[in-house]
This record gives structure tokens, C-alpha cells and sequence, in this order.
């Protein structure tokens, strides 16, 4: 791989946060300007990267230690192979139009500088995630994604809400982090290398070694980051919270960069996860589809219905990683987080454009009728809308239906599971539609919102073009084409494209249609032209439990409380009355108590210290006598 | 008068400069400092970057002899060990000279205690013969007391200055007599640590003599260090000392006790610190895990950093007692960068109580609308003190990780939890409370720093913590031969990089 | 005859003292300047025994001459009073008293059990020529340095001795 | 029965002894001074004795010079007491403990 490009791409984003942080903070238009510009332009090299089909590694040294026999090498690299060059058209493509659309979003706040800043801060470490070559780069810009979630969710500080999130989404990636932080150790242990390419290769080279207990754990270890950042089930709390920040930077976060990461490393790292592993990975994604699917349905802010709609989605991916197998080929993954990439940051655009003509009003239940005011808006949000649920010949349907297949060839529990989520998100998202666009007006505000300005619209429409047409690209086979199986030959012409699904499995693709329908169905006899949920009368208790959660965030703050915070409440009785009180204080107490014993002794009259001294010389003479 | 010997000389000469001007000149007194510790740092930093990386050899060195019966010579140099510290170390020093402005009485006094202080740290980094290196140690600590003394905030300052005053004594004390059962053990007749090195490499001293003399050291320079449990003095005394002492002990001169560890006990006592090694990989866990949490539940944020200072000690510690080469240079990374970042964390919390004339958390909040520049920097230190990339502190901290794993796999973890969760939730609680959130009314009229010249020393303690943390080659490469060398000295050749089987390739 | 005079003027001295410090008859302070007046002068009488005559002489001058005459001067200035009785701290007195009689004892176990060395005989013949030879001679530097001594005394008496000090 | 020197040392060791009793028991502050010449004395007694018996002149130079010094200490000794009497209207020991802590 040659040329400047590649780094081009990487530091662009961050050479324009640093000139925004050092000398632009103030200047919105120069700071929008320069982020943008910067995204933008990292994307056409991209692009012009895609199109040149370049492959390859380039790297310099970043820290070196040896002593003659082993080494502890970390290079800061480029790897170039379709797992990233894709992954880099898709953050950076939909970042442009999530930047361009921040532009009109972000107008009138103060804080714009530090917004944009933030904002190409994220594409940075977002970039250099996919573009790593080794395991300790991986998890430097894991943990400057993670950062920059903070900086961004946590963006109107002043809110306590905001900053709570922020420090929530921030500590919850901790905890994943610390398990991927010792499975990078555990792997160079007994490897002794943390590069993906010599791994793969010793991996190749020894088949056996997928099969070594240690390497197993270590795989178990490196999904925990992975469920941090891509919110899995036990870690997931975090990413409804991070709704508090600015939409688009939720969409951000849900469709581009962040969430992806935990997936996306799942595939680059995907030649060493072994089988216990990846069951594992299977059923926690499964796990958390179904949960987060089943929270959607009862929530009453657009964007966290979103949000546990990319919590599901994300299970789904993990899933498909899980179910590809040892060695197998998780690219349907991939290409899930692709058009839901695509489609979902549409979605929380076209939110965000709502909202913000709604006055940052987000409860659902105080809409409706939109669709007459926005209609830009709502065809781009219905477009998406449709990719998501899986509707033919939209996006989603096509890596949802390969996602279905996966598991029906290899696990019909997870199969079943993967059905029902599948009209669970129909049923939420249409839920969402006839609440919000199109039943009645149920609140004034409605009645004063129009379309947002093209600066927001036009992102909308250039995300609806590839959530529309993305199944149709081939991207699942130049994904494919990475884990080398190159199974799926490409179908010619576009009906034979369109149908390749029912050709190759039927019964994922029909199973999958049929839930897309019950899920409509359900939600239209529900939900058409209501201006009250029935759910919660229906389902009663249930509905509570749904919509509060399943209590976890209540149950993680006992845990903690009952754990870290007690410790934390322990060591600091420990530090405050044992080390300081009992030992020192003892100490200097005791010192102090003969202080004063022998202060007795000093009356201040001449003849007791006369009669000491007698004393004393007596005692002296005696023992020289004696002696 | 070689470029070492300069930048020691060179704030003794200010402060006998200072010594000499009238009290009523006060502006002459910043200045001089200022400069002299300028002249320091640009020398500082020209022997840093003219440090040729990969030869195992001291440079910049000079000798000359002094008392020649007891063979004292004014012997300085540089190696992998000592060339970054010393560079920090100055660069650390102007840095808080240039945060004395919030000193506004006995302006005079300060001054020469300051330059006093920064002579005696850079003596006692530079030094490579065991008088000088004890006694410029020695010359820092007592500025130090008094400093903390007489322009020490907070009512129980008296407290906190006998404290330290007693435990750091102490500390020194018993690493004195380890220092000096040393010598007499070693019966090398020399104070010279290179010729030292080299006699006790040919004749090593008796294994017993050894087993008791490592834990005098070492308890001896961990104490200086807030060994755990010998650290309550630290938060105490820093929380109570004015804000230019506390960024040059914090960050500098408490690296002494690690340094002494490393140049003195590891290469002199290999058959001690095999067997003593393994009681400090334990102890070290205080540090990381016991006073982390023990940060989460301060109310103060001076207390805050100081236990969190403490804290990051460990990870030097661990890297100390992996015995490995990726351990040791990352305790050497951990220690430059803990020193830039403690100095950092330090001169903004001193400028916090300048303006707010408290650092009681629950009273803050909001902050960051005030204070833009002095907040975001507040904030990144808290990202560096949790571990982030892109700052020397991850550099370190997770080759110690690494190098520690094979020989002390659960301390590993253990410790690997407090740095990742521990550490960001009392920085991320800090941040919230302190930083984020509703202003309060009160502080509408707290201003930011307002010119260039108090955001200097900010900017440029951030800029070595990034430097380093951006390009730790910097660093690694010039600590490597050093550290292979001490490695070598205990472990015997051939160093284990980590200390592990490794699967067949 | 040498040894009558010897006990004579020992138990003299001894007698003298002991009505120094414990005069059952008097607290008067002038009663135990008299007194130890008349302790120096004995003692002034073991010197000749020990013919130290020029020392006896000075014993006399210096010590009952000036040294007793300032006793009695300041005595007089301060116009003591009998030392008031106050009420006599028994357990002082006689952990004193016990000290002392200790003490007493030990010394003169001490010397009891000192081996008679060369000074068994009385051998010495303290001529005044001789002390003079060896004291402007051999310690002439101490001499001098006393006179110093002398002569700061007395600056320090006259500056402590003014009305308003400070 | 000849006087030896062991019988000067025991008269000195009992003037000493009454010196140090008078030291410990008696309050007035000029009889303690006169107490304190009885101690000395006693010291100059057996330097005298010593300097007979030993054949040696030094004890008698040292005793010129203690007797020297003695009326040096006395005249210093006794403006202080004179000053002292001046402050506090006291020459009683008890009265004068203000070294106490």
C-alpha cells in the first residue's frame, strides 16, 4: 500500500479538532467549516481508496522493547483489506452527512466549536478502530471513541441528566474495556505478538490453537469490550442514557461510529474466537435483541424507541458474529452493520429534525399529523423505517434475511428468537409512525412545526439513497471476499438479486416476512389513529416492567452500591480511622501520652530537679561500686 | 562547567541572587526565578533530546573529585534511568515558578525556597555519587517543610505539615541506614554509584546481609514515595501545601524513593529483591485498588488528586516489582508522566481555590461554563490520571500491565481494575461534580485564566503529557538500555522480557 | 598535737556547717552567714594542717572577708526576714535528708574502699614561692583568662544590678 | 594515730554532704547559696588534701583558682538574687517556678 492517503484519512479529522480546540472554539462558521471540510475530504480519499482497490499494511513503530530474545513491539498501522476499506466508506460517508446535517442542527448553540470538535474527535478514533493493525491500537482509539462518547453525550454539561449519561456511558465502557484490556494481555502472553496479521497467520498455520483453553478465555475476555462498546446485554444501560445528548450525535454513535466498533472488531478478531466463545457471543446477542426489542415497544421518546432499536439490531449482529462459526464467515454481520448504519443514522436524523420543529419536544405521544407538515422528513423516515423492519427491497431486508439464514443453518433456538424480534421492531417502529406522523394531532405544538431547512433535509434524502438501494451494492460479497469462503456468487440482473434471498433460504426469508407482517398488523390495530397507548391497560404489570426497563439501571445501582461503593465506603473508614487514626494518630497519641507523663516531673522547683540530680548521682556511684 | 552541572548551579545562583536583592524589589524576585529555572529547563531539554537513545552508557558526564579519602566526588551524568527525569523535573520546575503568582507575602523567602528546592531535586536526579544524591535530596525536603509551614492553605496545614515533616524524615531515615549498611556491606570504600555498581556486580554482597538490607530501602524509599500503608501523609500534606510546593514534590521529588529503588537497591541487592520484590507487587495493590477507592469517596478535590497520586504510585510499583523490561521502562514512563500530570493536576486545583477560595466539590459545579480553558485542561488531567491514551500516563501504565502479567498475573488484574474502573469513576465523579452540571450562583464572577502567561505553565505541562503519550518512543527508547541493564543485574542474563511460557509458535 | 588539732578543727567545721544548712534554733539567714563564716575559717585551720598557708590566708581574705561580707550586704538590702515558717514539706525534708545520708554513706564506702596509694605519707611542703613559681609560669595563660573571668563578672554584676532592668 | 589522707576526704565528704542536704531542704534562696559555697568548699578541702598527700602543687593552683571563681559566682549569683527580689518581692524557691512547663 503506498501513498499519503491512507494517514490522509486517519488524521484529517483529528488535525481539524485540534485547529477547532486551538483556534476556532469561538468561530462557528470556521469550526463547522473545518470539521466538515475535514470528513468530507476523508471520505472522497476513501472512496478514491475503494475504487483503487488498494490492500495492504503500512505502519511505523510506536513503541519498541526487546531484550535479544522477545520483544514487546507496538506499531501504530494501517491495515487496508475490504473489512476496512467498507467500514471506512461507511463512517465516513455517513459522518459527512451527519457533520453537514450537525451544521443546521447545531445552529443556534453557543457551544458549536466544541461541538464540531468533539464531533471530528469521534471520526478520528472511529477511523482508527477500523484501521488497525494491531490489538493495543485497537483499543487506543477504543478508548478515545470512548472519550469522545463522553465529550458528546455529555455536550450540554450544564444538564444533569447529560453529564450523567455522559459519565454512565463512559464507566459502562470501562467495564467492558477492563475485560478486553486483559484479553489483549492474556493473547500477547501466550502468543506473543498482538498484530492481526501475524495472528491470523499462526492461526492458519496451527489450527489446533483455536482449541487451547487460554486463547479461549482470552477470546471471552476481548467480547467483553466488545459488549461495552456495542452495548450487549449485561452492559448495555448505557445507551438509552446517551440519548441526552445532541441527535446528532446519537445518530452518530448508533449508526456510524461507537456501537459499530464492538461488532467490528468482533470480525477482525473473528479468526480467534473459539467455539465456546462464539455460543457464547451467539446468545448474549440474542439475548439482547429480544430484551431491547421488547423495552421499545413501551418507550414514549422517538429517540429512545430508536435507541433500543439499535440495542436490538446490535444483538442481532452480535448474534450473527456468535453463529458464524469457528472460522467461519461473519460478514453477514458486517453487512447488517452496513445498511443499518445507513438507515438508522436516517432515522435519528429524521428524529432530530422532528424535534428540532417540535421545540426539542421528544414524547411521542404529543405529536402526530406530521406527515402532512414534514413530508421530506417523513418519506426519508419511513424509507428507513421499512429498511429496518426488513421490508423487500429495502436494505434491511436483505442483511436481516442473511442474518436469518445464518441462523437457521446453525442454531433454530436462536433462528426463532432472531423471527419474533423481527416483528417486534415492525410492531415498535410502526407504532412509532402511527403515533407520531400520522394519527392525530395530540398537543398544540404540532400545529407551528414546518419542514426543517435543506441543510437538514438533504442529509435525510442522500441516507435515504443507499437505506434504499444498499442491498443491491454487493456489499455483503466484498465483505465476504475478507474472510475468504467467497460463498455467495453475485446474481445478475436486479429481479434475480431481488429474490436471491427466497432462492437461497426460503424459510428465513419468508419466516422474516411473515413477522415484518404480523408486526405491522399488530401494531396497526393497535396504534392507527390512538391517542392513548392501549398496551399498558392491556398487558398491565408487564407494560410497567417494559417500560421501566426491567429495572436493570435500578439493579446495577444496588450492585454497585453493594459492592464498589461499599469497598470504596470501607477503604475509607480503613484510610480515616485505622491508618490515620488508630496507627498514627495512635502513634503520635502514645508519644504524646509520655510527653505528658514526664512533664509531671518537671514541677519548675530548683530543689525536685536537685534531689533528681542527687538521685541520679547516687544510682551512678552505687553501680560504679558494685561493679 | 558541563551542561548537568549548569542546570543544578543554576537556581542555587538565583536563589543566592534572590538572597541578596532588597525586599523591596518584588518584582525581581519572580523574575529571577522564573529565569533561572528557564535557563535550567532549556538545558534540561537540550540534554534530553542530545541524549543519544540506545547507548548504554552514562552521558553528559562530569566528575570531579572532593573528598578524596572517603572517595565523594561531584559526580553527575545521565542514563536511560535519569535523563527523562531530570527533563521533567525542569521542565516541572518552571512550571512552578510560574504558578508562584498566587504567592503574594514573604515573597522573597518563597522564591528562595523555591529555587532552593528545584536545585536540590535536578542535584539529586543528576547525581551518580551516593552523598550528593542523598544530600540534594535531603536540601529539597527542607524548603519543602517550611514552604508547606508558613504559606500552606486550609486550617489543619499544621497538622499536615508535621506529618509529612515526620514521615518523610522517617522514610529518609531508614533508607539512610540501608544506604549506609549498604556500604558498609558492599566494603567497596566508595560513594562513586557507577564504581559502586561495578564492584558489587564483580563481588556481590552476602545474600544474607542482602535480605535484610532491600526491605530497609525499600520500606525506606517507599515511604518518601506513599508506599501503602505509609501513605496517609501524602493527600494530607499536598491538599495543605501551597500550590508550586505541591506540583514540585508531588510530581518530582517523590520520584526520588522510586528512582533510589532502581538505581540503587535493584542493581546492589538482586538476591533482596528476588526475595522482596514479590511483598511490593502485593503492597502495590494498597496503592491501586485501596486508595482508589478511597479517592472515590473524597469530598475535597485537592484530597481527590492527592489520593489519587498516591494511587498511580502503585502502577510504578508493580512495574518495579515485574522484574521485567517492559515492566521497569513502563514504571519509568509512569513515573516522568505521573510527574508531569500531578504537577498539572495540582496548578489547576491551586488555581480552583485561588478563585474559588474552596475545593469542597459539593460547593462546585458548572465550572466548565466559567472556565473554559483551566476546565478543559482539569478535565483532560482526569482523563490522563484514568488511563487514556494519548497521554504518557496510558504509555505506562499499560506496558507495566504488561510486563507485570507473567510473574503476577492476578495482581495484574486487579490492578488492571483499578486503572480502568476505579480510576474513571473517581475522575468522571470529580468532573461531574466539579466541572459539569448547573452553576452556582455564587460563582458567576469566577474568571478564567486570563493571559498568556498563566496558561503557559498549564499548556506546557500538557504538551510533555501529550508529547509523551503521542510518541512514547521518546521515551522508551532512551530508558530501554537502562532498563535492561538493571533487569539483567537482577534477574541475571539473559532478562525475561516477561516472565512466562509461551505456547509453541 | 597534729591530731588533736585535726579533729578539732574537722568537727569545727563539720559542726559549723551543719548549722549553716540545719539550725534548730534559728531560720535567721544572718545566724548561717555567721555560721559559715566560722565553717571557712576552720576550714582555713585544715589548710595549715595541710600546710596550704598561703591558701588558708587566702581562704580567710576572700572567703570570710569579701565573699561573706556581700552575703551579708545583700542580706541586709534585701532586709530578710526569718525565713517564714512555712509549713515544712516532711516527705521533701525526708527524701532529702535520705539523698543526702545516701550519698554520705556511698562516698565514704568510696573512700574506704580506696586502695592507699602514694599518698599515705604527708609529704608536700606548700611554700607560697612555689604556688607563685607554678601559677605565673606553668598557668599563666589560666591565670589570665581568670582575671577576664573577674572582670566580666563584674560587668554582669553591674548591669544586673540596675534599677530598671530590662 | 596519724591523720591520713582519708580522714580529710571524710570531712569533705560530710561538708559536701551538709552542702548538698542544705541545697535540697533549705528555701530561702541566699542560704541556698550559702550551701552551695559549703559544696565548694568541701571540693577545695580535698584538693588541698590530695595536693599534700600526692606531692603535687597543681590541686592547691586548682583550689586558687575555684576560690577565684567562686567570688566571681557569688557576686553574679548574688545580683541576680538581688534582681530577682527586685521583680518578685521573693527570695523563697518555691515561689519561682515559672521554668515549668
Amino acid at each position: 500500500m503506498t501513498g499519503i492517503f491512507p494517514w490522509l484519512i486517519l488524521f484529517l479529522p483529528l488535525l481539524a479538532a485540534a485547529g477547532i480546540t486551538l483556534f476556532a472554539l469561538d468561530h462557528r462558521a470556521v469550526s463547522a467549516r473545518l470539521s466538515i471540510g475535514a470528513v468530507v475530504i476523508s471520505f472522497a480519499l476513501s472512496v478514491a481508496l475503494f475504487v483503487h482497490g488498494t490492500r495492504g499494511e503500512t505502519r511505523f513503530n510506536w513503541i519498541s522493547l526487546s531484550d535479544g530474545a522477545a520483544s514487546w513491539i507496538v506499531d501504530i498501522g494501517l491495515r487496508l483489506d475490504p473489512l476496512s476499506l467498507m467500514m471506512l466508506l461507511v463512517v465516513t460517508g455517513v459522518g459527512s452527512a451527519i457533520h453537514i446535517y450537525s451544521y443546521g442542527y447545531m445552529h443556534d448553540d453557543p457551544g458549536v466549536g466544541r461541538y464540531f470538535a468533539g464531533l471530528s474527535l469521534f471520526t478520528f478514533s472511529m477511523l482508527g478502530i477500523v484501521l488497525a493493525t494491531n490489538f493495543l491500537m485497537l483499543f487506543i482509539f477504543w478508548e478515545l471513541v470512548g472519550v469522545s462518547s463522553w465529550l458528546l453525550i455529555g455536550f450540554w454539561f450544564e444538564r444533569p441528566a447529560a453529564a450523567d449519561a455522559a459519565k454512565k456511558a463512559f464507566l459502562t465502557n470501562r467495564v467492558g474495556d477492563f475485560g478486553f484490556l486483559l484479553g489483549i494481555i492474556l493473547v500477547w502472553a501466550v502468543l506473543g505478538t498482538m498484530d492481526f496479521g501475524q495472528l491470523q497467520k499462526m492461526m492458519a498455520a496451527n489450527p489446533a490453537l483455536i482449541g487451547n483453553s487460554t486463547i479461549g478465555i482470552a477470546g471471552f475476555l476481548i467480547f467483553c469490550g466488545a459488549a461495552g462498546k456495542s452495548a450487549q446485554f449485561p452492559l448495555h444501560v448505557w445507551l438509552p442514557d446517551a440519548m441526552e445528548g445532541p441527535t446528532p450525535v446519537s445518530a452518530l454513535i448508533h449508526a456510524a461510529t461507537m456501537v459499530a466498533a464492538g461488532v467490528y472488531m468482533l470480525c477482525r478478531v473473528h479468526f480467534m474466537l473459539a467455539a465456546d466463545a462464539l455460543e457464547f457471543i451467539a446468545w448474549i446477542g440474542g439475548i439482547t435483541a429480544l430484551l431491547a426489542a421488547l423495552m421499545a415497544i413501551q418507550q414514549n421518546d422517538i429517540k429512545r424507541i430508536l435507541a433500543y432499536s439499535t440495542l436490538s439490531q446490535l444483538g442481532y449482529m452480535v448474534m450473527t458474529v456468535g453463529l458464524s462459526g469457528v472460522g467461519g464467515n461473519p460478514s453477514a454481520a458486517m453487512f447488517h452493520l452496513t445498511t443499518h448504519a445507513f438507515f438508522k443514522a436516517l432515522l435519528f436524523l429524521g428524529a432530530g429534525s422532528v424535534i428540532l420543529a417540535l421545540h426539542h419536544e421528544q414524547d411521542i405521544w404529543k405529536m402526530g399529523g406530521l406527515s402532512k407538515k414534514m413530508p421530506v422528513t417523513f418519506w426519508t423516515f419511513m424509507i428507513a423505517t421499512l429498511a429496518l423492519c426488513g421490508v423487500p427491497p429495502f436494505s434491511g431486508f436483505f442483511s436481516k434475511d442473511e442474518i436469518l439464514a445464518t441462523a437457521q443453518r446453525t442454531s433454530p433456538a436462536l433462528f426463532a428468537l432472531g423471527v419474533a424480534v423481527a416483528g417486534l421492531t415492525t410492531f415498535y417502529m410502526f407504532r412509532l409512525i402511527f403515533v407520531a406522523f400520522t394519527g392525530p394531532v395530540k398537543s398544540q405544538l404540532p400545529d407551528h412545526a414546518h419542514e426543517s431547512p435543506a441543510v437538514i433535509t438533504l442529509p435525510l434524502v442522500a441516507l435515504a439513497v443507499p437505506s434504499l438501494l444498499a442491498g443491491f451494492w454487493g456489499i455483503d460479497r466484498f465483505y465476504a471476499s475478507q474472510f475468504g469462503t467467497g460463498e455467495a456468487e453475485a446474481a445478475t440482473g436486479w429481479v434475480a438479486q431481488l429474490t436471491a434471498p427466497f432462492a437461497h433460504a426460503p424459510g428465513a426469508a419468508f419466516g422474516g416476512l411473515a413477522a415484518v407482517v404480523i408486526g405491522f398488523l399488530a401494531a396497526f390495530a393497535l396504534y392507527w389513529n390512538k391517542v392513548q397507548d392501549p398496551l399498558p391497560a392491556m398487558l398491565g404489570v408487564v407494560a410497567r416492567w417494559l417500560r421501566d426497563r426491567f429495572y436493570f439501571d435500578e439493579l446495577y445501582a444496588k450492585l454497585i452500591a453493594a459492592t464498589q461503593d461499599a469497598l470504596a465506603t470501607l477503604a475509607d473508614f480503613v484510610d480515616r480511622w485505622l491508618i490515620a487514626g488508630l496507627f498514627v494518630k495512635g502513634t503520635h497519641g502514645s508519644v504524646e501520652l509520655t510527653g505528658r507523663l514526664l512533664r509531671l516531673v518537671q514541677t519548675g522547683n530548683l530543689q525536685t530537679y536537685s534531689l533528681m540530680f542527687v538521685a541520679g548521682v547516687a544510682v551512678l556511684l552505687l553501680f560504679m561500686l558494685i561493679r | 562547567m558541563g551542561l548537568l552541572s549548569f542546570l543544578i548551579l543554576c537556581p542555587f545562583a538565583g536563589a543566592v541572587l534572590i538572597a541578596l536583592t532588597p525586599r523591596s524589589f518584588n518584582v525581581l524576585f519572580r523574575l529571577i526565578a522564573l529565569l533561572t529555572t528557564f535557563l535550567s529547563f532549556a538545558a534540561a531539554t537540550w540534554v534530553f533530546f542530545a541524549f543519544h537513545p540506545g547507548a548504554t552508557h552514562v552521558q553528559f558526564e562530569e566528575f570531579c573529585p572532593w573528598v578524596g579519602a572517603l572517595r565523594i566526588g561531584w559526580h553527575l551524568g545521565v542514563d536511560g534511568l535519569n535523563v527523562a527525569l531530570v527533563f521533567m523535573a525542569a521542565l516541572v520546575a518552571f512550571a512552578a515558578a510560574c504558578c508562584s503568582w498566587e504567592i503574594k507575602e514573604r515573597q522573597k523567602e518563597f522564591y528562595l525556597l523555591l529555587l532552593v528546592m528545584t536545585g536540590g531535586i535536578l542535584g539529586a536526579f543528576a547525581s551518580l555519587d551516593l552523598f550528593f544524591f542523598y544530600f540534594f535530596h535531603e536540601l529539597a525536603l527542607v524548603p519543602t517543610f517550611i514552604m508547606i509551614g508558613v504559606w500552606g492553605r486550609g486550617e489543619n496545614r499544621n497538622y499536615a505539615t508535621f506529618k509529612m515533616t515526620i514521615y518523610l524524615s522517617l522514610g529518609a531515615l531508614i533508607a539512610l541506614i540501608g544506604l549506609i549498611a549498604l556500604y558498609v556491606a558492599a566494603g567497596a570504600r566508595t560513594f562513586d554509584i557507577p564504581e559502586l555498581t561495578r564492584d558489587v556486580a564483580a563481588r556481590p554482597i552476602a545474600a544474607s546481609a542482602q535480605h535484610w538490607i532491600f526491605p530497609l530501602l525499600m520500606f525506606g524509599f517507599g515511604i518518601l514515595v506513599s508506599l501503602w500503608p505509609f501513605h496517609t501523609w501524602a493527600p494530607l500534606g499536598y491538599g495543605a501545601a501551597p500550590t508550586p510546593t505541591a506540583m514540585l514534590h508531588a510530581g518530582v521529588l517523590k520520584k526520588f524513593g522510586l528512582y533510589g529503588l532502581l538505581r540503587i537497591a535493584l542493581p546492589l541487592l538482586p538476591e533482596g529483591a528476588q526475595r522482596w520484590l514479590p511483598v511490593l507487587a502485593l503492597l502495590c495493590l494498597g496503592n491501586l485498588l485501596y486508595c482508589g477507592l478511597v479517592a472515590i469517596r473524597q469530598k475535597n478535590l485537592n484530597l481527590l488528586i492527592g489520593n489519587s497520586s498516591v494511587a498511580h504510585m502503585g502502577f510504578v510499583f508493580l512495574g518495579i516489582a515485574s522484574l521485567s523490561l517492559v515492566g521497569v521502562t513502563g514504571a519509568v514512563v509512569v513515573m516522568v508522566a505521573h510527574g508531569l500530570l500531578a504537577a498539572l493536576a495540582f496548578a489547576l486545583s491551586g488555581y480552583l481555590q485561588n478563585q474559588l477560595g474552596t475545593l469542597e466539590m459539593e460547593q462546585m459545579g458548572g465550572l466548565l461554563r466559567k472556565l473554559p480553558f483551566v476546565g478543559t485542561l482539569l478535565a483532560l488531567a482526569m482523563f490522563a490520571g484514568c488511563g487514556l491514551p494519548g497521554f504518557a500516563n496510558f504509555a505506562g501504565e499499560v506496558m507495566v500491565l504488561f510486563g507485570a502479567w507473567g510473574g503476577h498475573t492476578t495482581v495484574v488484574v486487579l490492578a488492571a481494575w483499578a486503572a480502568l474502573i476505579v480510576g474513571a469513576v473517581y475522575m468522571l465523579r470529580a468532573i461531574r461534580t466539579v466541572l459539569h452540571g448547573p452553576l452556582p450562583e455564587k460563582w458567576s464572577g469566577v474568571a478564567d485564566a486570563p493571559h498568556a502567561w498563566r496558561k503557559l505553565p498549564f499548556a506546557l505541562l500538557l504538551a510533555g503529557l501529550l508529547l509523551f503519550g503521542c510518541v512514547p518512543r521518546l521515551l522508551t527508547d532512551r530508558i530501554q538500555p537502562a532498563a535492561l541493564t538493571v533487569v539483567r543485574a537482577v534477574n541475571g542474563t539473559p532478562a525475561a522480557l516477561m516472565a512466562t511460557t509461551q505456547l509453541p509458535r | 598535737m597534729q591530731t588533736v588539732f585535726f579533729y578539732v578543727f574537722a568537727a569545727l567545721t563539720v559542726l559549723c556547717a551543719l548549722m549553716v544548712v540545719a539550725n534548730p534554733f534559728s531560720r535567721n539567714p544572718v545566724t548561717s552567714a555567721m555560721f559559715l563564716v566560722l565553717t571557712i575559717v576552720s576550714l582555713a585551720g585544715l589548710f595549715v594542717q595541710l600546710h596550704a598557708f598561703f591558701l588558708a590566708a587566702v581562704q580567710v581574705l576572700v572567703y570570710a572577708g569579701a565573699v561573706m561580707v556581700l552575703f551579708l550586704f545583700v542580706i541586709m538590702l534585701l532586709d530578710l526576714k526569718e525565713e517564714e515558717r512555712r509549713k515544712v514539706r516532711k516527705f521533701a525534708v525526708i527524701a532529702g535528708g535520705l539523698a543526702v545520708a545516701i550519698i554520705a554513706v556511698l562516698f565514704c564506702t568510696a573512700i574506704g574502699q580506696t586502695t592507699a596509694g602514694i599518698g599515705v605519707q604527708p609529704i608536700l611542703e606548700g611554700g607560697t614561692a612555689a604556688l607563685g613559681e607554678l601559677l605565673f609560669k606553668h598557668y599563666l595563660l589560666p591565670f589570665e583568662i581568670l582575671s577576664v573571668l573577674l572582670l566580666v563578672a563584674m560587668v554582669g554584676v553591674i548591669l544586673l544590678s540596675k534599677k530598671d532592668l530590662k | 594515730m596519724n591523720v591520713g589522707l582519708e580522714h580529710y576526704l571524710v570531712v569533705s565528704a560530710l561538708l559536701f554532704a551538709l552542702g548538698l542536704l542544705g541545697v535540697i531542704v533549705r528555701r530561702n534562696l541566699l542560704v541556698i547559696y550559702m550551701s552551695l559555697e559549703l559544696m565548694l568548699n568541701a571540693a577545695n578541702l580535698a584538693l588541698v588534701a590530695f595536693s599534700r598527700f600526692n606531692h603535687n602543687l597543681d590541686g592547691q593552683v586548682m583550689v586558687f583558682f575555684i576560690i577565684t571563681v567562686a567570688a566571681a559566682e557569688v557576686a553574679v549569683g548574688l545580683a541576680l538574687i538581688v534582681a530577682l527580689y527586685r521583680k518578685r518581692e521573693t527570695a523563697h524557691v518555691e515561689d519561682l517556678t515559672t521554668m515549668k512547663f
